[in-house]
């Protein structure tokens, strides 16, 4: 059917079966290979969209943290995109994936270098799946690291660098694939839970995470201050924090859009469609609400809105309508403001407000397929208080025994001073003057 | 000599500087301060906590001058920054018992 | 034809008619669905880019203000994409696409929450174009709400936050499809005239509005000195100014070669082509004439210049070669140079050059389609004239009721004080020292 | 085969045989067009993707250099992107790629403005190549300013506007077609060597005439003190060349997998995975490697390092497996660690690290193919040879002929004040108090 | 009156002004200002190069007050900004000759 | 005592630290100021507008040094921070009554 037939000389230059080669080519010629075609590119530029998202990540949780930590955030979320792609290829994707498994727990192995003969084509062809074996594979690394991006924002301005590169090597690499595998990896949630995107797998994960992760660490110092009064600690750049929301943003349309695992029209755009009306729906509400409650337009509030409401369409993107996502955006915008306000006077010091979006309104988002979606309550919820609770009891035990080994605080005297001289002996900014350090 | 050295709110450094160019005062330095004093700050909001922030963006003007156009300067700089409203200010004398041109090692009032 | 038939089952969850399902199927099966499902993707890979549009102008248009206004404009700028997104949901693309009508104004209704039996083929299929309904919405809906961020530039720094989301709204819920269903609803203006994406439709709309609002709301305080003397008032950031062109650039290859409304390979590759040289042309010629006339190779100008070249080229991309593209484009950069000298000389203070950019070079790049793109010069001039002058008058009136109402202008001392503090009571850049407030 | 055909009538308004159009028409309607109209869409969403490297160039060169100097690196940039463009329009395709020709040199000349006739068949379907004609130009016209971006990072904070610009036309214009035709362009490079999407043709070239620029241009003022001690000159914001980084990582999905040249579906997807890997791996041995030497983990290593690794893959992107790829990566990023100390130790002063990024790790990835990558070890070494020392030589007479002209260094007095007020009359950030310039 | 100039450690300006408030005095200018002394600055590395920063910041406090409780000033500032560490500061006392208030003309002690 | 205060031009504050340094002076305070004199600022352009910056970036540097230093302490400054042009820059000399190392509670010449 394919007048052209692509060039894959390369690719095969280190197989051995010569005879096989044609195969791949035969399919390309077939009928099916035009929707093959069409639906791997989808899934590759969703990964480029889910990989940019790895900036917002880094913008929003420097601008939101003061000057003093830039150079400390900025390396972590470089380490974190770095470290979580490797420990995939070495151990996550086969974990996560596992084939037949006993639905709770399955050893991970390093992706192959390569494949010959008969595998080409049942990993490179619609044997495999809409799009090839590596397709599968970068698409889902792009997801991985998230659970640790999420943590690092909660326990920014304090945590020693080695101490928190452990534990977030640990949790990315064997703990973010075991729930993967109970849904994606067709593990004992995979039927009738429904999440589609990861408003449970990937969000609440990474918010619960982050919950246990802060509460073992303890608040920033002079945050929660005698008396019960909160000294609020400022973003140092509204612009990076704002950059960061609409790279987060942009991104999620890969995110959900690229979940759907093939190009469908009807369902793609879609979930184009939810995604884009939840999160402004989400950014509204948050709006409204931080005027009426706090009496002023807070602008990190609405950039918070826009993110609850996107956690919260995740799981049921493909599921319902638009007037149905805006429903569940507008409510994750609600939850968000009370949720953050509610943790800080509760004394859970996360500085860019990482438990609140990811972790209330990704539960949010998984009970709302129930709602909304025609999911069974009853098993969304089951679904994620699962894997939020597996989270966090992983987190929380990985967190406990990294403090114990290696200390998990820098020392208050650090912490004054702020984590780039202390960590890395580098500045952020060294042309400007910054205010007094406090 | 004397050092006139006057706190006063920002969008009037304009025209003090102007007011004490006319009154042939040539050179002045000028620093960014923040104040604190019977004006208050402004109540902020961070992402739903309250806080106070009491210290008020300033400037501060340093100007030598030779000791008999101290008190023409002292009035330049009052009705230029003045608005009536609190927080605008203050002037201090302060004595100066030397001052040396860099560039050209004169001292004194020929120097400033 | 397709092998792989994708999972619409979510999809129609809430459909009753189970027997119509197989339709959508068919047609997936059929041969048309190859282009038809290339096509959907593009537009919805084009949505994108022009999604991140907005944060091109939300970056350019702080980079170009006071940093002491800086929170305000990045929270405009999250509020519009937000409302621009709902409202266009709620009545905006039903009133600019409304199928037959009397061709200058049309009621708008919701988009629908789900289609069933067989209206999913009628909107999913190539029976509703070469992409879905929800793709079609969603293109579309990105467009929208750039009007009212052209207008947010132009009249930063001194207008109410409430005062503003209140014409932007009507603006572009109200105002926007009407225009629009002129020319690509149907109406009178739908031939012979023609503006591709949106020189004279989105862009002079935008200028224009924003020219009669910056005449209602007047100069920022201290502009324009007795004496005749112009005080230029300083962009904060000419890094985040650059960030903001640059993803405007961008997004430009979504804006205009989404607009081809499918993926013809000849058509859309011309697009991008045209779209890149007028920007490069614009940007050279800019820097060329500052560089004569000013004396000094200006940033700010340079920057324009290439806006002024993407505008120009917008209502031709389709439809000339890129030698006339470059003419396009380059006539482009030095108009804006031009205009913005202008418009300050008649004290029409513009703090981003909004009104030059969008007004001045997206007339000219409609009437450019009469002479370099084969269009008739004279329904040229007639279109871009009656779609600037419904958008001035329009815009002249909401922004006239809004000040008799709610007021439009911050006080004198906010506006020397800041809006950051004024309106939101809070800070762009806490950390850092910023020079005196004038 | 396809059921609906585009509209092509307003690309062939100005063309004369209307008898042709049908041709194009047959084309899309017969077997192979769905593999050519993804093909050719893929090549246009990377040649956005390349786009965006400008960008990413631009913050991370600004971001690495003194706040003084701001304004001049973005207009830099600036002008290189629109400057490339249009001189790539003008000639550097044409002599590029110039057909057969005698394998070393060929003269450029002007892309059409049009086809018509058989013309359009021939440059617009799959008669051409997997793409048309328009998007072979753009796709490449992306690549050919970036030679000029590298050398403009190295030979910051000191030379003079406008010589700069005159020596970069000349470079990108003229010498960079030249090397690009020896392999891509089919002269006498183009078999055995194998440099998939410029490891050398496009790294090593900017690397080395980087190189020979530094050296005509000397070290900036202070740099290198009495007594051998290195004073550091600071760059100003991490997070510009932070989300310069991100931006050149995102951008590179595109510049290798778009140099693919069509949508395969095993290749473009090998590809995306390789270049990701490599990319992490490079960061993760700068990381170790710095802790390791200067016993800090220092973020601009790391920033270094992802690069290094994706420059180092650029060559081998599609002739080898993602674990030969972490392994070219990570050579590459302990490689771009002594290179910088040691062009740093050796007195070449490259404020942003280009040459060894570039130059340094460009050659080690086409070396690299000959290793890993099943190419001819002494092909490979033949060819990264030629193309850096003509690079190099080439690079070094244009800056010693417009030293000779018009000087190349601003006066010291300039250098130390900055060029931002020197050249251009201009602060980047005018409200924020910049330290003691030194 | 007396100019009370303390250069204290950045993170203990909070407790300064409330010591300072405690004893009355209800106005103060602060500047952020570099200082070097015995404390030694920190080392950095950029890029593989190390240097040492020898500025720290500071931050300087300026207060007028008046001769008599100068005494109690200075000791509110020692007691507030003391860590025992090196780097504390110091405190200078410089006498005024004037001090005026821009918004109401008084002068002398009254205007501070 | 006296505090010998001086403006000088920001690239000279190496230089100047060290001839301070050399004499023996182990302390001082530096802030980022805008000196506006003689020395004329330059035009800039935005937009088309051109536009006089008057204020140009300077750095005063607060030396409190024991009044048998003095001479040797301005003689440093100056000779370090001198290029000959316009706009080197000032020093004045002001008393200081009382200094106080907040760490030791020393007063004093000895605290300075
Ligand atoms: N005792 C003081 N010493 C030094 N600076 C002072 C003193 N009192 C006030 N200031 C400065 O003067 C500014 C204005 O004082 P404030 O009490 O607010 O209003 P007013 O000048 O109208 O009395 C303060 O912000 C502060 O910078
Ligand atoms: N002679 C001096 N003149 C002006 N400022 C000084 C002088 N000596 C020290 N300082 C300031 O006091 C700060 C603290 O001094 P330092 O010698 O480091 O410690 P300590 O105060 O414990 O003696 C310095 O950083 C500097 O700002
Ligand atoms: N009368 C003054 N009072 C305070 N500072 C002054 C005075 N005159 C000059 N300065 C400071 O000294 C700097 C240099 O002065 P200027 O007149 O430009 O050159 P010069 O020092 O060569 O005479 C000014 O920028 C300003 O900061």
């Amino acid at each position: 059917m394919w007048a052209l037939v692509p060039a894959l000389m390369s690719l095969l230059a280190t197989s051995s079966a010569f005879g096989q080669e044609a195969t791949y080519e035969t399919f390309m010629e077939g009928a099916g290979s035009a929707f093959f075609t069409v639906s791997n590119l989808w899934l590759l530029i969703a990964a480029g969209l889910v990989f940019i998202m790895h900036l917002g990540f880094a913008t929003l949780e420097s601008g939101l943290t003061q000057s003093k930590n830039t150079v400390n955030i900025l390396f972590k979320n470089v380490f974190i995109i770095c470290m979580g792609t490797l420990t995939y290829a070495l151990y996550g994707f086969n974990s996560m994936y596992p084939g037949d498994f006993n639905g709770f727990f399955a050893f991970g192995s390093p992706i192959p270098n390569s494949f010959s003969g008969a595998d080409v084509v049942a990993n490179m062809t619609a044997d495999y799946a809409d799009y090839t074996y590596w397709t599968d594979f970068i698409f889902q690394a792009m997801f991985a690291a998230t659970a640790a991006t999420i943590v690092s924002g909660a326990v920014a301005e304090r945590i020693k660098l080695g101490s928190f590169m452990i534990a977030a090597t640990l949790l990315v690499m064997f703990i973010y694939p075991i729930t993967g595998s109970w849904e994606w990896g067709g593990g004992w949630l995979s039927e009738p839970f429904a999440d589609f995107a990861g408003s449970s797998l990937v969000h609440a994960f990474g918010g619960f995470a982050a919950f246990a992760a802060v509460l073992v660490l303890g608040p920033r110092h002079g945050k929660y201050q005698a008396g019960g009064k909160i000294k609020p600690i400022l973003g140092h750049s509204m612009p990076l924090a704002t950059i960061g929301v609409f790279l987060l943003f942009l991104g999620w349309f890969g995110f959900n859009g690229g979940s759907v695992l093939n190009a469908d029209p009807a369902l793609v755009s879609l979930v184009f469609v939810t995604t884009a009306i939840a999160a402004c729906a989400g950014g509204l509400s948050s709006i409204l609400i931080s005027w009426t409650v706090i009496k002023k337009p807070d602008l990190s509030m609405a950039l918070n809105g826009i993110l609850a409401g996107l956690v919260g369409i995740t799981a049921g993107a493909d599921s319902m309508g638009p007037w149905a996502a805006a429903a569940v955006g507008a409510i994750a915008g609600v939850l968000v403001v009370f949720a953050i306000l509610f943790f800080d006077k509760i004394k859970v010091d996360d500085p860019v407000g990482a438990i609140s979006v990811h972790g209330v309104c990704g539960m949010w988002g998984t009970i709302a397929v129930g709602i909304f979606g025609g999911g069974s309550l009853l098993w969304q919820i089951i679904g994620t208080v699962s894997i939020s609770a597996f989270a966090f009891v992983s987190s929380l035990i990985i967190f406990l025994v990294v403090k114990a080994i290696f200390g998990l605080r820098v020392s208050l005297e650090e912490e004054v001073e702020g984590l780039d001289i202390g960590e890395h002996g580098q500045e952020a900014y060294p042309d400007f003057q910054v205010a007094s350090k406090s | 000599m004397k050092l006139v050295k006057a706190i006063i709110k920002p969008f009037k450094l304009e025209e003090v500087k102007e007011a004490l160019s006319e009154i042939g005062v040539e050179g002045m330095t000028v620093t960014e301060v923040k104040g604190f004093g019977r004006q208050k700050g402004h109540t902020e909001i961070y992402r739903g906590s309250e806080y106070t922030v009491d210290f008020l963006p300033k400037v501060m003007v340093d100007v030598a001058v030779a000791e008999e156009i101290v008190g023409k300067t002292v009035e330049a700089i009052k009705s230029a920054a003045k608005t009536g409203k609190i927080g605008d200010g203050k002037i201090f004398v302060i004595p100066i018992e030397e001052a040396i041109r860099i560039r050209t090692d004169e001292t004194g009032e020929g120097a400033i």
